[in-house]
């Protein structure tokens, strides 16, 4: 009857890193969107505030992308206490950290979500995390007088994540359910991009509408193996190997392992495809989930 | 009237024409036009709207047939449910939802498109009607981009120069700022339509004033049924008809049990 | 190995109703967990806080169970634009209103989940809220110093629900998403208890466990139909006549209508399927949501 | 030591002793030995326990084999979820977290049982070593009903007088009401262990205190390994040496790679 038709919001890798620019707050989920963080490092943008964690924020890090780390865990996994590029350029002052941990961190998402300026939190009473970080004000409760932290509003300016299925509409399906942060990522952030395995049709997601995690997504990414070495719920698991290669690159004295991992690995690639092709069809089919 | 059509048939065309494509359209329970106006809306011109039943979100453009329902969790009418906007987090987004459009109804309803959804009477504690409470709507006008406030009836008992009690702010005590600076984001109430005719709210002070009259009805008539002077232009035009297109989509595609008829 | 089973979670309706008293704040789900409400009346508990909406608020205060409601929407649907018992007992001053609306109830709810004394919300700002509800405090933010409504935690002592399935050990899956309050009430809980259509089997649960809503209900109640005269989504529709038939009881003017009401549906039915007995199969049939 | 095992293996038994049927255990990324108590606990005495693990909820007691995980969000770990506590919601039902145990390291620990992972050094805007950050663990630690303190070296780098930084709150000050004092619900930490010993903390003052010394290990070593005096009672017994059948449940049914050999 109406003239128009309902708009598509898929989009390719280039186009979405494209709208990111130099100075954002850019929020990154679990498992990390890797094809989109690779593009970013690619792109060279600089100055990035980044609410991320573990070995993706290093990698961004390493890469001279970020200036300050919304962080609550920077760890390396499997025997890798503090991810290295995070804790030298922290060590050197090159980055700074508004230090926090997931509850403060979660409460300053839901604020933005709300449209609140603010959420009280009693995780971090006590702790040193209010002498670190002067943007969380210790106050009295109204109702009993308790102790609580008051967390500012947090507000990425886009917030970048890997699901397993979407439409075309950007109607977004977890399998096995989503990082744990990534839902108050989307909803605190102006704009959401979120990669996906697989695009299902419109009457597959209204099949199983509950299983919708995000029901307007900004743009949709086709992305297989697009959470590479990171696992995706459903499709493969983490390449440990390449991650431990990352380790081993980013901890050589002599400063030459990150500069030929980050060519050879996110600056070389034009685009995922071309990523996938240096990793190799046998490697990524041996990270099967079985 | 020229075309042969209700007073609701001519309400709901009037709120679809005013509702734009890409819009969240918000309907609660019990509001028959506004649900009846967004499914026609959607159908006309609006591939991209987004329709909120109870929580429930979904886009139908590609029906032939839109039911307009028996309201409520009931599967014929949230079948093609896309998300639920309300997964244990149905107020986690509000920041969006300048994006949203809202319709409510009231109890009483002043000058300044306040409403009271709590209850009639001076003492709270005996009130001489209690009303069934504010339900979602103070959270929703607070924040939503604009909302239609959408009466069942025209008089000096709804229309009144001040609430009794307040569920909804509208533009407060008046003032373009009137929202700013109590810090309610959303855009207030657009429009307040009842049988008689539609009223709006002027740029300066944001009094109800006198838009559009239903054809047979006089101005004179709508001034008598509401309790406080409405501010009324010097021309006060006949609210537009239906198209006989947009009567067939509604009767055909939407209504075609005849409820508004 | 271990000589000890796990343990598991089923109940009859009496024994659940059993754990009710007088006094009590007991929250109440959407769609009602009727079967569960009726033995609320059939025990006829006194001076309950209820959280509650609508005719199932109404059928309670009918009932003389309610000493004061937790009320955000006392509306009858189709036409009944306030619940007439409740409007009538109101009006008389014999049950009070903790007067608020859906984000505010939302967020009370919330912060006793979280723990929290209180937490922070904008609609509402510039109502007659608090001044009606004066457990609702108006605060300035600590951050931008914005005017905001602190309200405190609601914690019900039971929250009773009705979803679709369950497993034996409490895990709930509802169908097509629970009403809007459920989970809220669910959280902000000492105990909860659901009624569901149908048992399923722990497999059942986690061959798709991301719609589990509810991990650990205290109690699990195999209640078909149990929502009558409400709808249960997937199984049937609301039986709108008998719905209409309690309003017109409620509102003789004889005040013959409601006793007559209560003890054919409520009190005289000693389980709930002495209920369903008294309703028929074919009108439960009848009920069909195609 | 007299039976056959190692430390790790030590360690995963006494814990595993201590968690009680019903308990919710939740174990955060990098720590093996908790990740095999609970599950060691869960086969020999806890049917009614539940493992959470990233925010997957699961109940494996029926299982003939529970494997020692490469831990992340791997489906091969996570595939007997029958919840996810944080659909959304993870944070959203603390206040039942009494019924939840749970496991931290740390980088520094002091004889309150405060411990930090923020990082060392006197300026935090220089720091010598920059720690992983805090993970969830003030909030867990405000409100689980105790946890654990699991390191695997026992030095005096580590255990310090006074941490830099404090990323969770142990008992604080000292003293009974060191927690109420600050309104943390939670119970705070119960036991810290070492590759040395075990700890606790004292009833009154709430002071890190010996409890046990592993086959092999003189309290002399273990005050020596320690950067502050410990609380040593008269007479200080062995940790108890796992049972044959612990360590054959443990070996055949959770860590039959042999991870903690």
């Amino acid at each position: 009857m109406s003239s128009g038709v309902r708009t598509e919001r898929l989009c390719d890798e280039i186009d979405a890193a494209a709208t990111l620019a130099d100075g954002m707050t850019i929020a990154i989920g679990e498992p990390a969107p890797m094809a989109m963080v690779r593009h970013i490092i690619r792109r060279n943008l600089r100055n990035l505030t980044v609410i991320a964690s573990g070995l993706t924020l290093d990698l961004l890090v390493a890469a001279g992308c970020v200036k300050k780390a919304i962080s609550y865990y920077a760890g390396g996994g499997f025997g890798v206490p503090v991810a290295p590029a995070f804790r030298r350029a922290v060590e050197r002052g090159e980055v700074t950290v508004w230090e926090c941990e997931e509850g403060i961190l979660t409460s300053g998402l839901e604020a933005a979500g709300k449209g609140l300026p603010f959420l009280p939190w009693r995780g971090g009473v006590g702790t040193s995390l209010p002498e670190l970080n002067t943007d969380l004000k210790i106050i009295e409760d109204p109702i009993r007088g308790e102790t609580l932290l008051a967390v500012p509003a947090i507000k990425p300016d886009v917030t970048l994540l890997h699901a397993a299925t979407a439409d075309v509409y950007g109607n977004v399906q977890h399998h096995g359910g989503p990082g744990w942060l990534d839902l108050f990522l989307a909803r605190a952030a102006e704009r959401t991009i979120v990669q996906v395995e697989k695009i299902i049709s419109n009457e597959q997601v209204r099949a199983n509408a509950w299983a919708t995690t995000i029901g307007r997504a900004d743009a949709v990414l086709r992305m297989p193996w697009g959470a590479h070495p990171y696992y995706s719920r459903g499709y493969y698991l983490q390449d440990s190997a390449l991650l431990k290669d990352y380790v081993s690159a980013a901890e050589r004295d002599d400063g030459a392992g990150l500069p030929a991992f980050l060519g050879h690995y996110c600056r070389e690639p034009a685009t995922h495809a071309d990523y996938l092709e240096r990793i190799g069809i046998k490697r990524l089919l041996s990270l099967h989930e079985y | 009237m020229s075309i042969d059509c209700s007073v609701s048939e001519l309400l709901t065309c009037f709120l679809a024409r005013d509702l734009n494509d890409g819009e969240e359209l918000q309907v609660g329970v019990a509001l028959p036009i506004p649900e009846a106006a967004v499914r026609l809306a959607h159908l006309m011109h609006g591939p991209n709207m987004e329709l909120i039943f109870l929580g429930a979100r979904m886009n139908v453009h590609h029906l032939e047939r839109v039911p307009l329902p028996a309201f409520g969790w009931d599967n014929r009418v949230v079948r093609w449910t896309e998300s639920f906007s309300d997964r244990g987090h149905r107020f986690d987004q509000v920041k969006d939802w300048h994006r949203r459009v809202f319709f409510i109804g009231g109890i009483q309803v002043d000058p300044f498109g306040n409403t009271n959804l709590i209850g009639v009477g001076e003492d709270y504690s005996r009130l001489k009607f209690r009303g069934p409470g504010s339900v979602g709507t103070p959270t929703l006008t607070t924040h939503v981009g604009r909302y239609y406030i959408v009466l069942n009836s025209h008089s000096p008992r709804i229309f009144v120069p001040k609430c009794d009690f307040i569920s909804t702010v509208g533009w407060g005590q008046g003032g373009a700022d009137a929202r700013t600076r109590l810090g309610l984001p959303g855009g207030g109430p657009k429009y307040c339509v009842t049988p008689l005719c539609i009223m709006d709210f002027s740029e300066d002070e944001k009094r109800m004033r006198l838009r559009s009259v239903h054809p047979g009805v006089s101005v004179a008539d709508v001034q008598r049924q509401t309790g406080f002077p409405l501010l009324i232009p010097d021309e006060v035009p006949t609210t537009p008809l239906p198209t006989s297109r947009e009567l067939d989509v509604l009767r055909s595609r939407v209504d075609w049990v005849g409820a508004l008829r």
